[in-house]
């Protein structure tokens, strides 16, 4: 069994891939190269393509901003009732897409928890590009947070030490150590959140609504055509498909690394 | 059941539009419950029939949807089989907006559906019949147009948006949280409803029972009772 | 700058109870066997470790106080740290990681001297390498110059040498002399070497089980050890057995493994007895003459043989293991070999006994 | 700004949290205990809830199964090309769910890539359990399996080293040192994953359709009662929250572990 | 079964090109500068660093053979390893860690045997604890116990006694000597020590920048130091110098920082000149008399003194450092204090000398 574990290991791999790719392909078989190029030239497609992009950087720059030391915070201290605190960033995952959109409005609404509160702070959300970016916020937060949660335990607590004596604050030793240390899990949680970011439509849709290039984000606008142009939404998703995959791919690249830790020192 | 083609004996498998799912499922239930019934939205279920998914039935909240389907080949003939009145809605409670004229007003926010979807394409229809300078007035309050009905009925709700035009059942579904307010008789403010058996059926000649019964019997009824009308004459 | 420490906190199955001061400029040595609880104290004082009830203070300034509630950060302390296991950061290069702790300059100039740095270490070639891709020897001698770097007001050494070759840590140590008397700064050097400790360390601690059970110079220590593991420490042989009685200036003890020795030093009941190889001579086998019961006489078998620079470094085995020096010329005269028999003497006085 | 870091850090993940929490809260709030109760005395909703846990856990045990080693290999070899499939697993991220539903038709539907093949071995998918299980598959396991590579890239290579000499192949090295040793990386990762799974509504609904009993998970028939009784959704919302809180956090504890090292060894 | 290795390939800035044997049941010391390649050559046998030529046979096995592509997996050589930086698996007690490579036995009885050899090793009270709450020393042995555990064809020792006191390393050398004999496979132990070199080592290989440098028992390498880090290594003083002509049998050195020495040995150029403490005498400062070129005089400062078991072990500045190692008697009679200036002599045949 041992001598079989590596093929088995590429097995894995490649059925996992396969999997994940060949749907992914198959919407570019039904879009022929033409109709791809005609969605981007589409004015509609392209302020999309436009605000998707605008939104969930912003979004990404919230989560990455207050997510990071949030996740912090939980990796590296103890305290009573953290499996809560942990299974409460996770519960937004569970919503179906329209009903975290719905749970936002009754929180943030006019009519919502705090709807009042951000009346007279003078903060629309609702119908608006900043509800958005909340929206894609409350979807993607919780894959970052959890992933970098994961990450910052997994660095070793002697690196922090050092960093103190060395006379690096907890700002720093947080700046200079721990994130450099995660990066690579801090990364992923990045892709996640971004990849989960581009593609959310139910919550959006239900608390900022969809108005062209206001809040209609590309899988808004692919819904939107989804009935009288079948080919043309399968045509925008594979834009956003290629889009997303530059952007993502682009990321990884620019941020590269390696050496890992030899055996015997 | 798969070897039932000409017995139909199997349940029939029936895709619906989501509005219909209160009336379909009491009529699933009133025959014997010898039916399986799937709702999404009109435009989702017709492009899963298009890659080739196969229920028997596909009862659509337009009749655009069948028409399209069965020129392409994938559906039989389609019928009309119910109308569903628009009418705007409000928020029960503390609404801003009392009647159509109030929708021009500064400030009023309106949430309608999308062009593409049945219930936006009748929207649209219906205010194309008000005076040109109201149609503008109004659209230019829309707020948001939603590829989902769930969009418009969720806001108001909410109080997200002042009002919205939807069907006069998805008012009913919200148990009083919303209130209708009837469109003049002259905007032809019904929309009907198509149904059409599925190419390739498994089951045929259930899904033909079950068709027939939506146009007179025990389906016309459970369609009515939920406040469906009958189909439109054309 | 003096340095006061006072700990006392429960470790795993260890209770840790010290009170240490170091003088200004200072170094203090501490030897101790594994768990003793030498790497704690050191936590205790950089404030990486918070004990039940405790003092820490540096000359005015008081770093930790249990009792008052008082507790100063671990980078408002600024200690320099060599961790036992180096701790080097893995995401930074061997400069970087020196250069890490040097703030309020310029890139060049902590660029500068993060190199001037690692060359006194003899690492000027390796200043661009990742930990991961230094030897152990390389790693430790960046975790040093790391923690020098930033001129600290303590140093607190973990074993700082402990991975390097003789000449290396000549070499090192040479530096870290130099740093030492320079900086003037009280310092902790954690060492399992009595020569380190001796010319590093103005005093040794010795911990056991958590307690300082033995303090001061190197000479006193070896002169007068308090234990069996002193005696070890400073390079002494050491037979454990029980002391039976004590006449005419001599205690007798029974040696466990077989075999009676006499000391003039008092003692009952278990007892350790040390002496240094090179106090022992060896005669033919069965020898038991001269120098009386002031002269201990044991036999014994060899097992190894070392010859180092006109001296030989035998192992014996006298039911428990016995190191002897002699000279090259003792050996030839005995034609001693691996396997050969002969008795080991040594004399009464130079026989340390320490209770167990 | 150093001692007013920890305040920071606790504002940050306070921040976080409520932003998180308050929608899922505000849900409730509108729900009254009666309904909630009502909801799961109902029967279309306990089988639905019923499937939604059976198929969840049959995806998860999927993507463990597949995503574990999957995720191995990718975090311990190097090869080119390896950004590029790392992205190729980030992808289905990006696809609006009704997208990847479509996406799923098009690749294994009747008349997808490999329809054909799929029919002709007798596997039915469209429409039935094993479709939905495919769906969740399809839209979870990116999450697991970049967590997993995430955690893994993060084990120290010496430890695996060290099983290896002594004796232990690389299949019982990665079961019995990578995984263990990861493990709070996979929990991470496999809380995300169910999470993810347990709210997945359009790719369920567009591969799999909406049956009871069949294909109707809990998000799917929140979705169904929204068009027929809206505050009803909303309660069965809430009992999906409770549900998948109790799911979670019990799997938290259960697995609970504890044990940084220490800095001064 | 014994072992042979050859491999070449490139490390950082270090060309690795090495070729050692071990015969059956002979353990080869394996010494070296920090960062010669010693640890890496380990890896090479261990099968977890792949040369880009070489060869690794093991009896009648070929473990490794890059000319005929064969490469066995490291889990199947059977090589028993230490890693300098332990490599504990960190989410196992102890006793797993040690039970980790026990196969093909009931659950008690892994557990039995790993208990055993924890107390071997003195650790049986720590059993129970994860690497991450044990302290260095512990933590090494804890690696030792495992290396030990599953009966291993060789053993690579990567300075497996570095973290112990001198109490502990004792046991557990004699415990490791034990296994050695009783095993009987070839082992290879790196160590910075001399000692446990001399007394665990058949033979010692010194390594430098990647090749072995000399080879030879530790006695032959005492007595003819290839190099100044071997003479360090066996514990002499080193002294650089030029050495400029020969005549009378004598060759002499001119010494950095100044100074004249003179040496039986044979050389030219750049040279280091090595002795061991105790063949230097001191007398009073100034001092130049008996003994004529055939015996060294060097004028130095006390710097430090170190008084072991009748012995006083002196730090001497001489231009470059220089230990001595004399009587008490010797100290009393010079009344050497630190401060204090004295003649160090020696003898020219006592000076050897290697070329740098
Ligand atoms: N976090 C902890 N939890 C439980 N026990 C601990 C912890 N840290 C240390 N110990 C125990 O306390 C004792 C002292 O540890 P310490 O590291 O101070 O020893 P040390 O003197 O530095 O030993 P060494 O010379 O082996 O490094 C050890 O027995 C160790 O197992
Ligand atoms: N992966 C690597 N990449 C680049 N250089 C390396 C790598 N591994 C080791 N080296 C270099 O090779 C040389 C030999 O390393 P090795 O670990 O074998 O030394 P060593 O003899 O064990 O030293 P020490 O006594 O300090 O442990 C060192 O200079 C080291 O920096
Ligand atoms: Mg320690
Ligand atoms: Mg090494």
């Amino acid at each position: 069994m041992s001598r079989a574990f590596a093929p088995l290991l590429v097995l894995a791999l490649a059925v996992a891939l396969a999997f994940l790719t060949v749907p992914v392909l198959a919407i570019f078989v039904d879009t022929s190269p033409g109709r791809l190029l005609d969605s981007l030239g589409d004015p509609v497609a392209r302020d999309a393509l436009w605000l998707s992009l605008r939104t969930t950087l912003l979004a990404l720059a919230i989560i990455l901003l207050v997510g990071t030391p949030a996740a912090y915070l939980l990796a590296t201290r103890r305290f009573p009732g953290r499996a809560l605190v942990l299974t409460l960033v996770e519960l937004p995952l569970v919503l179906p897409p329209a009903v975290a959109g719905i749970a936002l409005l009754a929180a943030l609404g006019p009519r919502g928890l705090l709807g009042g509160a951000l009346q007279d702070a003078g903060i629309a959300l609702v119908l608006q590009t900043a509800g958005v970016v909340v929206a894609l916020v409350f979807v993607a937060a919780p894959f970052y947070l959890r992933q970098a949660e994961a990450a910052f335990s997994a660095v070793d607590p002697s690196q922090l030490a050092a960093s103190r004596t060395l006379g690096a604050g907890e700002a720093r030793t947080f700046a200079r150590v721990a994130v450099p240390a995660a990066r690579s899990g801090l990364a992923a949680g990045t892709a996640l959140a971004w990849g989960r970011a581009l593609g959310e439509f139910g919550a959006t849709l239900m608390f900022a609504g969809s108005f062209r290039d206001i809040t209609q984000t590309v899988p808004l606008a692919i819904y939107d055509r989804f009935a009288e142009d079948f080919p043309g939404a399968l045509a925008l998703s594979a834009v956003l498909v290629c889009v997303s995959a530059a952007l993502l791919l682009s990321v990884k690249l620019a941020t590269r690394h390696d050496g890992r830790r030899g055996a015997l020192a | 059941g798969d070897s039932s083609d000409s017995g139909g004996s199997g349940p029939v498998v029936v895709s619906a539009a989501a509005s219909l799912k209160g009336a379909f499922t009491a009529y699933a239930e009133d025959t014997g419950g010898n039916a399986r019934l799937s709702f999404a939205g009109s435009d989702e279920l017709a492009a899963q029939i298009r890659q080739g998914v196969r229920p028997d039935v596909f009862a659509a909240a337009n009749t655009k949807l069948p028409d399209v389907l069965f020129e392409e080949g994938e559906v039989g003939e389609p019928q009309v089989f119910a109308g569903n009145r628009l009418v705007l809605a409000v928020p029960a409670q503390g609404a801003k907006v009392g009647s159509l004229d109030e929708l021009a007003g500064p400030g009023v926010t309106i949430a309608v559906g999308s062009a593409s979807v049945p219930v936006g394409s009748y929207t649209r229809d219906v205010l194309g019949r008000l005076p040109a300078v109201q149609e503008r007035a109004i659209l230019a309050n829309v707020r948001s147009q939603e590829p989902d009905v769930k969009g418009v009925v969720g806001k108001l709700t909410q109080g997200a948006v002042d009002a919205g035009f939807v069907y006069v059942t998805d008012v009913r579904a919200t148990k009083g949280a919303l209130k209708a307010i009837e469109l003049p008789k002259g905007l032809k403010p019904s929309g009907a409803y198509g149904v059409a058996i599925v190419k390739g059926a498994k089951h045929p000649k259930a899904a033909k029972r079950f068709v027939a019964g939506l146009l007179d019997g025990q389906g016309a009824d459970a369609l009515r009772k939920a406040g469906f009308e009958p189909p439109p004459s054309p | 700058m003096s340095l006061a420490v006072e700990a006392a906190t429960r470790l795993g199955d260890v209770e840790l109870d010290v009170a240490l001061e170091v003088a200004d400029g200072a170094c203090v040595a501490v030897a101790g066997p594994s768990g003793a609880g030498k790497s704690s104290v050191l936590r205790v004082v950089a404030g990486l470790l918070r004990p039940e009830r405790g003092r820490v203070r540096c000359g005015a300034d008081t770093w930790l106080d249990t009792a008052g509630g008082v507790c100063v950060p671990p980078e408002r302390r600024g200690c320099g740290v060599v961790f036992q296991d180096f701790a080097l950061f893995e995401h930074l290069s061997a400069w970087r990681n020196v250069a890490y702790g040097l703030r309020g300059l310029g890139r060049a100039e902590r660029r500068g001297r993060a190199h001037a740095l690692l060359d006194r270490f003899g690492l000027a070639a390796r200043a661009d390498a990742r930990p991961a891709t230094l030897s152990g020897g390389e790693r430790q001698r960046v975790a040093l110059a790391r923690a020098l770097a930033p001129a600290p007001r303590v140093l607190l050494l973990d074993e700082p040498l402990s991975a390097l070759d003789a000449r290396t840590r000549a070499a090192a140590s040479r530096e870290l002399a130099g740093v030492l008397a320079a900086a003037r700064v009280p310092s902790l050097l954690v060492t399992h070497d009595f020569t380190e400790a001796a010319v590093l360390g103005d005093e040794v601690a010795v911990m056991d089980a958590g307690r300082i059970v033995q303090r001061g110079t190197a000479a006193a220590l070896a002169a007068a050890p308090g234990s069996a593991f002193v005696a070890d420490f400073t390079g002494a042989v050491v037979l454990r057995g029980v002391a039976r009685g004590r006449a005419a200036g001599l205690t007798a003890v029974e040696l466990e493994g077989g075999g009676r020795i006499a000391s003039t030093d008092t003692a009952d009941g278990p007892v350790a007895a040390s002496l240094f190889p090179w106090e022992v001579t060896l005669e033919p086998a069965g020898h038991d003459g001269a120098g009386g019961s002031a002269r201990n006489h044991v036999q014994a078998e060899v097992v190894t043989l070392t010859a180092v620079g006109g001296r030989v470094r035998l192992g014996l085995q006298a039911g428990q293991p016995l190191t002897a020096e002699v000279s090259e010329a003792a050996v030839a005269e005995l034609g001693l070999r691996p396997g050969a028999h002969v008795t080991a003497t040594w004399k009464a006085t130079a026989t340390r006994l320490v209770r167990r």
